[in-house]
């Protein structure tokens, strides 16, 4: 059948200006050209859309599932989140001791 | 009538994305602008970076060492950002080493001490955020998402370093001291940091019709003034300006008017480390040019990225 | 040597290994040859170090002083580190491979310890168990890549491996807490641990092009484990320390 | 000139298992291995992160921006969107009129 020779293309797809495309699916297509028309058609449709990227499946490359515990630690590291620095009670204490450097109490 | 089309857009608040048709003026001052903001966060991580093997205690050492990192982020989305207008990184880089493009002048100046390092951190990155959250209101769509990410992650910066001066200025009679001495040292620098007023800029005019440039300089000195003069003076440290305060009726800050000469000067190269940062940007890559040469593929295809 | 002093042993020689290679590694921040690797690689330092702490505040829970008094406030001879771990960056090629020969070191020891007997260590290795396999997938790629670059890039990665070959075997030092970490069912050992080490990286290095030194030749560089260190350590620790020793009584 | 900063990767990240790729920028890298690790670096390195794709951007293929055209009127053509099947209220009037046909109410 002539699905032989037809290639599977992932489908970014961009809501409105300014915003990111994300991934929405995927089309079979023999050519990136027909495989933006297919999206067009199937992906554009129900929803609003601005803009669309084909991207044949064999040139994506992924992260392994089983290898995500590389990602695990990141969000743990608070020093550089904003919300660990608290300074206000520090400034407050200082004042109540009339500014005086911590070595002249 | 294309253009008409183009500022239509912009008036109706939405975003050009890089395969619009632009005017050759939009797309250079775009290009001029974000490359050398680009270029002051790579070279804004050389003084704050050698504090990093410096950095007293854990908490400190990790977060400098985050925040550094960071900036060096912040360079390579913006340098990408720039790239989506035609202009590659390699040149870019050549136009930085060469002087041709510049960087923001604060980093043509040392940071002799560790608290030059917290007032850094803190004021040279509250200047930037006052800076970066006016743009990211702007008309181009990969730089604005590119900010995006930038001003979550400086938000951190910003608490880093105001954390670091409050415990400096709340500190010992020695950490007081230092502190002191890097907020006269920085203060100059720092009214120099939006650049001189409106009047004297050439392109402000051009790139606020087309919201590439979204307040003028001394709008965005006068905000930075109103949120972070009284947080200095409320942990009691002094600022060397004896004329610097806050006109009620006017509801405007008055200050000495900053050394524009001297803002010229170093800008064209002649501040105490203008040659050093150069130097240290075109070492790294000479050294790392062994390492490119080995593992590029010539036949890779230059292609504008997307997005 | 009893169990607990075996144990500190342990501890005190992993926390000041990622401490030492991670303040190193962290001075090509700002540096790299390229800034995606540049940002990489300080990232790297930033576990390693952070993963010091977190051993640093187990021997706090053993009765040694904070993290920060420990890290902050010792002379060299009393570091334990490896001496490859404090040996200065050099150019690129050095540091890569000290990378991969040290991180796969270390990612075999973490595994070892998933099933250690001492659980707070067991939990932190299987905490930071993916953070040091990103660094072998990094080290590796990178060596593999330069091994089969060009002449230049072969050439300068095997001589880097010449150079730092014998400072790597120091790692496995032999200590005087090996029986009873072994007999307590804390640690395999570092006779064990080496000969995993060497079963991995070999057909690694093989496959990037590169061979290591015929064993006749091999002659681990001891002394790190029990405070002999290069002449590097001391500055090193000198400039770490330089504003925390300013005011030791600051609260920074 | 030969590249030194090497080709462009667009870089796509997923927060969680089933959730979208979101696009979030590109990475220079001499190899797909290369820019996935340095895409986990610049791309997670605070956000959860269950999984990122890198694609070349010489493999991506761009629709032009479709606000201007057919597109724009596809949310407004409404017998596609089952949400203007208002059936409720057509079979309740024809309760209420004793189920009668029109032409005989």
């Amino acid at each position: 059948n002539n699905l032989l020779h037809f290639q599977t293309y992932e489908v970014f797809h961009q809501k409105k200006r300014g915003a990111q495309h994300h991934h929405v699916g995927i089309v079979h297509a023999p050519n990136p050209d027909m495989a933006l028309l297919y999206a067009k058609e199937q992906y554009a449709r129900r929803e609003q859309t601005s803009n669309i990227w084909v991207v044949p499946s064999s040139s994506v490359s992924a992260s392994e599932y089983m290898d995500d515990d590389i990602f695990t630690t990141a969000p743990e590291k608070l020093y550089r989140n904003p919300g660990s620095y608290k300074v206000m009670d520090r400034i407050q204490a200082f004042k109540e001791r009339g500014m005086k450097p911590t070595d002249e109490v | 009538e294309l253009l008409e089309q183009f500022q239509a857009r912009i008036d109706r608040g939405e975003k050009i994305e890089p395969q619009d048709w632009m005017p050759a003026m939009y797309r250079k001052q775009l290009i001029r602008m974000i490359e050398q903001h680009a270029h002051s966060e790579i070279i804004g991580a050389l003084p704050e970076g050698t504090w990093i093997t410096r950095a007293p205690g854990f908490r400190r050492k990790l977060a400098l060492m985050a925040k550094v990192q960071d900036e060096v982020g912040h360079g390579q989305l913006l340098y990408s950002a720039a790239e989506t207008l035609g202009k590659s990184r390699e040149d870019m880089m050549n136009d930085l080493i060469t002087g041709k493009s510049k960087y923001s002048n604060i980093f043509n100046y040392p940071a002799l001490t560790w608290a030059d390092s917290a007032v850094i951190a803190w004021l040279v990155d509250a200047g930037a955020i006052v800076n970066q959250l006016a743009n990211s209101k702007g008309s181009y769509g990969p730089y604005c998402r590119a900010l995006e990410r930038i001003c979550y992650e400086e938000s951190f910066h910003l608490k880093y370093g105001h954390d670091n001066v409050v415990h400096l200025a709340t500190g010992t009679r020695k950490q007081r001291e230092m502190v002191q001495a890097a907020m006269t040292r920085w203060w100059p620098p720092l009214m120099h940091f939006f650049g001189p007023s409106d009047k004297a800029s050439v392109h402000s005019e051009t790139l606020m019709k087309w919201k590439v440039k979204m307040a003028s300089n001394d709008a965005m000195r006068q905000q930075f003034m109103d949120m972070y003069v009284p947080k200095i003076w409320d942990l009691g440290l002094k600022l060397p300006d004896p004329k610097l305060k806050k006109n009620t009726a006017t509801g405007l800050w008055e200050y000495t008017e900053p050394d524009w000469e001297e803002f010229k000067r170093v800008i064209n190269g002649d501040g105490p480390c203008n040659a050093e940062r150069l130097a240290v940007r075109r070492m790294a890559e000479e050294n790392g040019r062994w390492v490119s040469r080995a593992i590029n593929n010539e036949k890779a295809e230059h292609v504008r990225p997307f997005a | 040597m009893n169990s607990i002093e075996a144990l500190k042993e342990l501890l005190y020689k992993i926390a000041d290994d990622q401490l030492i290679i991670g303040h190193r590694n962290s001075e090509w921040t700002g540096l790299g040859p390229i800034l995606e690797e540049d940002i990489a690689f300080s990232s790297m330092a930033q576990d390693k170090i952070g993963q010091s702490e977190h051993i640093y505040n187990l021997l706090h829970q053993l009765g040694e002083a904070d993290a920060d008094t420990v890290a902050f406030t010792r002379n060299a001879n009393q570091f334990h580190c490896s001496q490859i771990a404090e040996l200065p960056i050099g150019g690129y090629d050095f540091s890569l491979i000290r990378h991969f020969l040290y991180d796969f070191a270390e990612y075999l020891r973490f595994e070892a310890l998933k099933t250690s007997n001492y659980q707070p260590l067991a939990q932190l290795a299987k905490k930071f168990f993916g953070e040091i396999k990103y660094h072998t997938m990094h080290a590796n790629t990178w060596v593999y890549q330069l091994g089969h670059g060009n002449e230049e890039s072969n050439g300068r990665m095997q001589e880097s491996l010449n150079y730092s070959w014998n400072y790597a075997l120091g790692m496995f030092e032999n200590g005087p807490a090996e029986e009873v970490l072994i007999a307590d069912g804390i640690f395999i050992g570092e006779e064990a641990l080496k000969k995993k080490w060497l079963e991995v990286i070999i057909p690694l290095l093989e496959k990037s092009n590169l061979t290591i030194p015929a064993e006749s030749t091999w002659k681990p560089v001891v002394g790190g484990r029990t405070g002999t260190h290069t002449e590097h350590l001391q500055p090193l620790l000198s400039e770490m320390t330089e504003v925390y020793t300013i005011d030791p009584s600051a609260d920074w």
